[in-house]
């Protein structure tokens, strides 16, 4: 399915999705709430068939306080590709866990979460996944500080 | 796309497989694994023999090897120094183009600094140049951080960097793996073969020491100790600054309903 | 022609004729020669199973200790000896130190009985072969205390692996010893060697000798936990098995029992079913007899021990490891049935007199 | 709402589900972060009821080195040889996903000859790896031989390598715009060579393990994972077409030259170990076979296309391109706000993905079987860390 009827296949199961601009993938802007639905609708409908959900992470955007989560989806059978992206605030980073459409994104919403601090509503096993239980800070973030990150010397 | 013609996972679009690992099993009948009793399984004495039969095949591979000493393949390597030959492209060492004269051709453009992923190349010039604009005084290159990613050399628009196969650069003092890749101090060669006297040009070069580079970089270090310690003073005061002005938008909202009660 | 069986025993009398320090200096005596026997021996597998696997492998081996690195395994000894010997804190301290000193003492004991040649064998026991089964057992006791006392998983999972891995592969192989027994009609190991004065049990027994040797090195290979049934060590599933935690040593202690075990198997294989020091001999055919009879009885001994220990090392060095159920079954399963009607058959074949050269 | 955010202290100190009264006490041991078995810096926390394998908890990090935060601070061409660092097996796959999505992004032009010399050292790299794979695995079922053989063929390809590119494991060869050097003047000679004495050593690889009784037995039926649930648990690569689906992007979204090469898609019935491990056989086949057909028809053209100094600017967006490793798909997702860095940059890793299905595979089997099933998954552990 070329990308224009992909885009419109997605919105007529969900009128809220607006278009993303400047991407090379089609791609959709996702309110949060609507997120596992919609990934549940994508990943049975059978002329879609998101099955396979490439990757999954986030992206800080400071200066306009929010973060934007971007889901691959592809389809193996049909081999086409689909990202949905979900801004959330980012004072109150929490959104619907995807783990119960797709098992995989419970290891990439941990990643996630150990890097950016996105919290996941009812994942089932929410904890750090590369660094320390005991880390302070989410090193993704644009505004991590630490003092023994190397610098480029001016 | 019709619903029932959509492939099911396994027999994807168009793509030619080689489906189905061979059938020739030449197991024992599951008789090992359990899955069957092995009496029941068809076939099982033919098994029981190709397991067998596998087993010396695998065994005449092996003794194969041990009959012929000349598919040994150990080089060993001390002994083998003279007949070890690199690659010419091979990465292992910086280093330097020199001239026949032993000059070089480095203008201090610092591309390859800037170019460098993770500063392992650090350029001081001259304080007084002598002849030219700009004038190098030491290039350090330093191997204990290089990833011999090769950028250097194919970003420099003189070809005055090459790397060199001499691989054997272990040293027992870290500080020593600081080199100073230029054998002088001072113009370029382009400047020096202007100058007619040769006294002159031997005025104009200052020999360097491979060895200094640790020098250069303990006093680059503690520059940049200084510049840190203010870099992370202004930082806090932002990280304050943005805190506080956070916790005023937080309370600007919340005072005036409060005003309202206060009236 | 006969050979005079004359035991370090007998010879001790003759130098001491009716003291009664001839016991002493006896024992002494054989703890010497044994000791000395099995330091060179093990010094000689390690150095040879390192060389071995290289030239399986299209390396060279050591080669920088001596010519071709002949004194690598004195180095390797040297090394282990001025390791760091250490008992980890939680450890049962005294049964860890036992633990190697148990598998050494087992592998000893086993050593002693061994006839090497008519005239190199410490004791000549009459029950021999039940001697050499029973003694042989005593090396699991110190596998198993290794890796209980360790405090340590991995340990324990290696000899509780260890432990029913030998227990149920002695079962088979006493089995497959069983049948030489039976055509011997001894249990003595040098009359073992004498039975076979008119050709080796291998090829006389009709078959059955061929499949109870093929069982015995099955299972001996078992016994001694080596590839492809070194699931005790098991160095990639548990990291090393029963001796993770043993440094220095200690470890070689283990170390060395595990090689000279694999002697003491080749040299089992080699007494029970190719006639040990005996010379190839055909039946009564003198003169063909007479021209093997050239070669001294211990080098036929030697040669035909390292054939065994070469044909252990091939199978190491080319074969991956079973699984530990599949262990199990194919002792339970396939050489316990097969070695039990081996037996019988054998025994038929024994009552009915019906295999080559019976007299 | 729900959010509880857990430790690992926590998630290990479950209680016993032992079911039946002649069941034994379960515990739990650690599996790494140094274990022969675990290829490097990988542990695992094993649920073991006696031999049997009851839970695998993968705890991953202990080669955590930031890649994707280091990369926000060079600009694209220094983030290429960062990459290396990742599958330190299939290094030129990971250049070449870093240098497709930059290309793709800022919309430079490749000549015939880069892409076709491109296609060539990635497959010459997938023998290399695939070569490692089967002596480690093997080596990992107890037999020590085969580590060696396998070493010693990767060897020469690592020859190869050497001389063209001049770096044996950390390439950093292609780059946005080309590739760092042209082909040596040996190199088809020597590649020929190499597809010449690769063969019958195949077929002897064969003779050593493939029909060896103890591997079949070892490996045929444990690890089974289905087609639907490889998909779902986000497997790629080889552990994905064990299961029986034919998804590799040489195929189905040629990149390089590959839709002119003549290959077909080695594609499992069960999903086992030893599925997985025909797959990768019969891939070093279809390598030499695309090699061959390649090795005599590289076209003429540059090797790069811009000046190795030219500053790359990428227009801002959300750019995202993927293919094929010896170990699945490396997908490189690349936020740009226009400037000379990358804003953000993402990399999906097969082994993060591949890894995950250690979990479903390993549970019930034994504790031999785990090395199995970790050795036929092929891990990397840099590459799951980044």
């Amino acid at each position: 399915m070329d990308a224009l009827n992909l885009i419109a296949a997605v919105q007529a199961l969900q009128p809220d999705a607006k278009v993303r601009e400047q991407t090379d993938q089609p791609t959709l802007i996702v309110p949060a709430h609507a997120l596992v639905a919609l990934a549940r609708q994508l990943r049975d409908d059978p002329t879609l068939r998101f099955d396979l959900l490439e990757t999954h992470t986030a992206v800080d955007w400071l200066d306009e306080d929010r973060f934007e989560l971007l889901y691959l989806l592809a389809s193996v059978p049909l081999g086409h590709h689909l990202t949905l992206s979900v801004s959330i605030d980012r004072d109150e980073p929490v959104v619907p866990t995807l783990c119960e459409v797709y098992p995989i994104a419970q290891w990439l919403e941990r990643e996630v979460y150990d890097m950016f601090g996105i919290l996941y509503d009812n994942h089932p096993d929410l904890r750090r996944l590369f660094l320390e239980d005991d880390w302070v800070g989410f090193p993704l973030r644009k505004d991590y500080e630490d003092d023994f990150m190397l610098e480029r010397p001016e | 796309m019709p619903a029932d013609s959509v492939p099911m996972p396994g027999e994807s679009i168009e793509t030619p497989t080689v489906v189905a690992p061979p059938e020739k099993h030449v197991g024992v009948g599951g008789a090992m694994t359990g899955a069957v009793p092995w009496i029941d399984k068809a076939g099982v004495v033919g098994g029981v023999f190709r397991g067998i039969r596998s087993l010396f095949s695998g065994m005449g591979v092996t003794v194969g090897y041990l009959m012929r000493p000349s598919t040994v393949v150990t080089q060993e390597y001390p002994e083998n120094r003279e007949t070890l030959k690199l690659p010419d492209r091979f990465r292992a060492q910086l280093a330097f183009n020199h001239d026949d004269k032993g000059y070089h051709k480095c203008t201090m453009c610092r591309i390859c600094e800037e170019a460098c992923p993770n500063v392992s190349i650090i350029i001081t010039g001259r304080e007084k140049p002598a002849v030219s604009k700009k004038e190098l005084d030491s290039f350090v290159w330093r191997l204990d951080s290089c990833t011999f990613c090769n950028t250097c050399v194919i970003v420099c628009p003189f070809g005055v960097l090459r790397f060199d196969g001499t691989f054997e650069s272990s040293v027992y003092d870290r500080r020593l793996l600081s080199y100073t890749l230029n054998r002088y101090a001072g113009p370029v060669a382009s400047v020096l073969e202007k100058m007619e006297d040769p006294e002159a040009r031997k005025a104009a070069m200052d020999p360097r020491d491979p060895y200094s580079g640790a020098a250069v970089i303990a006093a680059l270090i503690e520059k940049q100790k200084a510049t840190k310690v203010s870099q992370r003073a202004a930082r806090e005061a932002a990280r304050a600054a943005r805190i506080a002005a956070k916790a005023a938008a937080a309370a600007a909202p919340a005072t005036p309903p409060e005003a309202k009660d206060v009236g | 022609m006969s050979w005079q069986v004359k035991s370090i025993a007998e010879r001790t009398g003759d130098l001491l004729p009716g003291s009664p320090w001839t016991a002493v200096l006896y024992v002494l005596l054989t703890i010497l020669a044994v000791t000395a026997f099995v330091t060179v021996a093990g010094l000689v597998l390690i150095y040879a199973e390192r060389k071995i696997a290289a030239h399986f492998q299209c390396r060279v081996g050591p080669m920088r200790v001596g010519w071709h690195g002949v004194l690598q395994s004195i180095a390797d000894a040297i090394k282990l000896l001025m390791k760091e010997d250490i008992v980890p804190r939680d450890a049962d301290a005294l049964l860890h130190i036992l633990a190697p000193v148990l598998s050494f003492a087992g592998m000893l004991l086993v050593m002693i009985a061994l006839p090497m040649s008519p005239t190199v064998q410490v004791s000549d026991m009459n029950i021999g072969v039940l001697y050499v089964t029973a003694v042989s057992g005593l090396g699991v006791l110190g596998i198993l205390l290794g890796g209980w006392s360790s405090n340590n998983k991995w340990s324990l999972l290696g000899a509780m692996r260890a432990g029913a891995q030998i227990i149920s592969y002695e079962v088979s192989a006493t089995l497959a010893l069983l049948v030489v027994v039976l055509f011997a009609g001894t249990l003595q190991l040098s009359g073992i060697v004498q039975s076979q004065e008119t050709g080796w049990w291998i090829w006389r027994a009709h078959g059955c000798g061929i499949v109870a040797f093929a069982i015995f090195l099955i299972a001996g290979t078992a016994e001694i936990n080596r590839t492809p049934f070194d699931l005790a060590e098991g160095e990639s599933e548990l990291t090393a098995g029963f001796h993770t935690e043993y440094s220095g040593l200690r470890f070689s202690f283990f170390f060395l029992s595990e090689f000279l075990n694999m002697f003491v198997l080749a040299a089992m294989a080699s007494t029970l079913f190719f006639g040990g020091w005996m010379p190839l001999h055909i039946g009564h055919f003198a003169g063909f007899n007479g021209i093997m009879d050239l070669l001294p009885p211990g080098l036929w001994f030697t040669l035909k021990t390292t054939a065994m220990i070469f044909l252990i090392m091939w199978f190491r060095w080319t074969f991956p490891r079973l699984r530990v159920d599949q262990l199990m079954r194919l002792e339970w399963k396939i050489l316990l049935p097969i070695g039990f009607v081996n037996l019988f058959v054998s025994a038929a074949c024994v009552v009915t007199g019906f295999y080559f050269f019976a007299q | 709402m729900s959010v509880h955010v857990s430790t690992l202290q926590a998630r290990i100190s479950g209680e016993s589900t032992a079911s039946s009264p002649l069941s034994t006490e379960e515990y739990f041991v650690n599996m790494g972060p140094q274990h022969p078995s675990t290829h490097g810096v990988l542990r695992l926390v094993l649920r073991l009821d006696g031999e049997t394998v009851r839970e695998v908890v993968p705890v991953l990090g202990y080669i955590h080195r930031g890649i994707e935060k280091m990369g926000e601070h060079g600009n694209y061409r220094q983030f290429v040889h960062l990459v290396d660092r990742m599958d330190y097996l299939s290094a030129l796959a990971n250049n070449w996903a870093v240098t497709m999505v930059v290309e793709k992004a800022a919309k430079m032009e490749t000549t015939e000859r880069i892409q076709a010399i491109r296609t060539l050292v990635c497959e010459l790299q997938r023998i290399q790896s695939h070569l490692l794979w089967w002596g480690v695995f093997g080596m990992d079922l107890g037999g020590f031989t085969p580590f060696f053989y396998g070493l010693r063929e990767r060897e020469q390809i690592c020859d190869i390598f050497e001389k063209t590119i001049g770096a044996r494991l950390t390439m950093n060869y292609i780059q946005p715009g080309g590739v760092m050097f042209d082909i040596h003047p040996e190199f088809v000679k020597d590649v020929k060579a190499f597809i010449s004495y690769l063969k019958p050593k195949l077929v002897e690889y064969d003779a050593l393990v493939t029909d060896n009784v103890i591997i079949q037995e070892r490996i045929r039926g444990i690890g089974k994972l289905s087609a639907e649930r490889a998909i779902a648990l986000g497997a790629t690569g080889p552990v994905l077409r064990a299961s029986g689906v034919a998804h590799d992007l040489r195929k189905s979204e040629p990149y390089g030259v590959y839709s002119q090469l003549d290959f077909d898609v080695p594609v499992g019935k069960d999903g086992d170990c030893w599925d997985r491990y025909w797959v990768r056989m019969e891939e070093m086949r279809q390598s030499v076979r695309m090699i061959e057909q390649l090795i005599d028809n590289i076209p003429e053209g540059k090797t790069f296309m811009v000046k190795p100094a030219a500053k790359i600017k990428v227009p801002a967006g959300v750019h995202y391109s993927h293919l094929e490793t010896a170990r699945g798909i490396l997908g490189v997702l690349l936020v740009s706000d226009g400037k000379e860095a990358p804003y953000r940059i993402h990399c999906r890793t097969p082994n993060f993905n591949n890894l995950w299905c250690i979990g479903e595979m390993a549970t019930g089997g034994r504790m031999g079987d785990l090395v199995a099933m970790l050795s036929s998954i092929d891990i990397v552990v840099p590459d799951i860390d980044r």
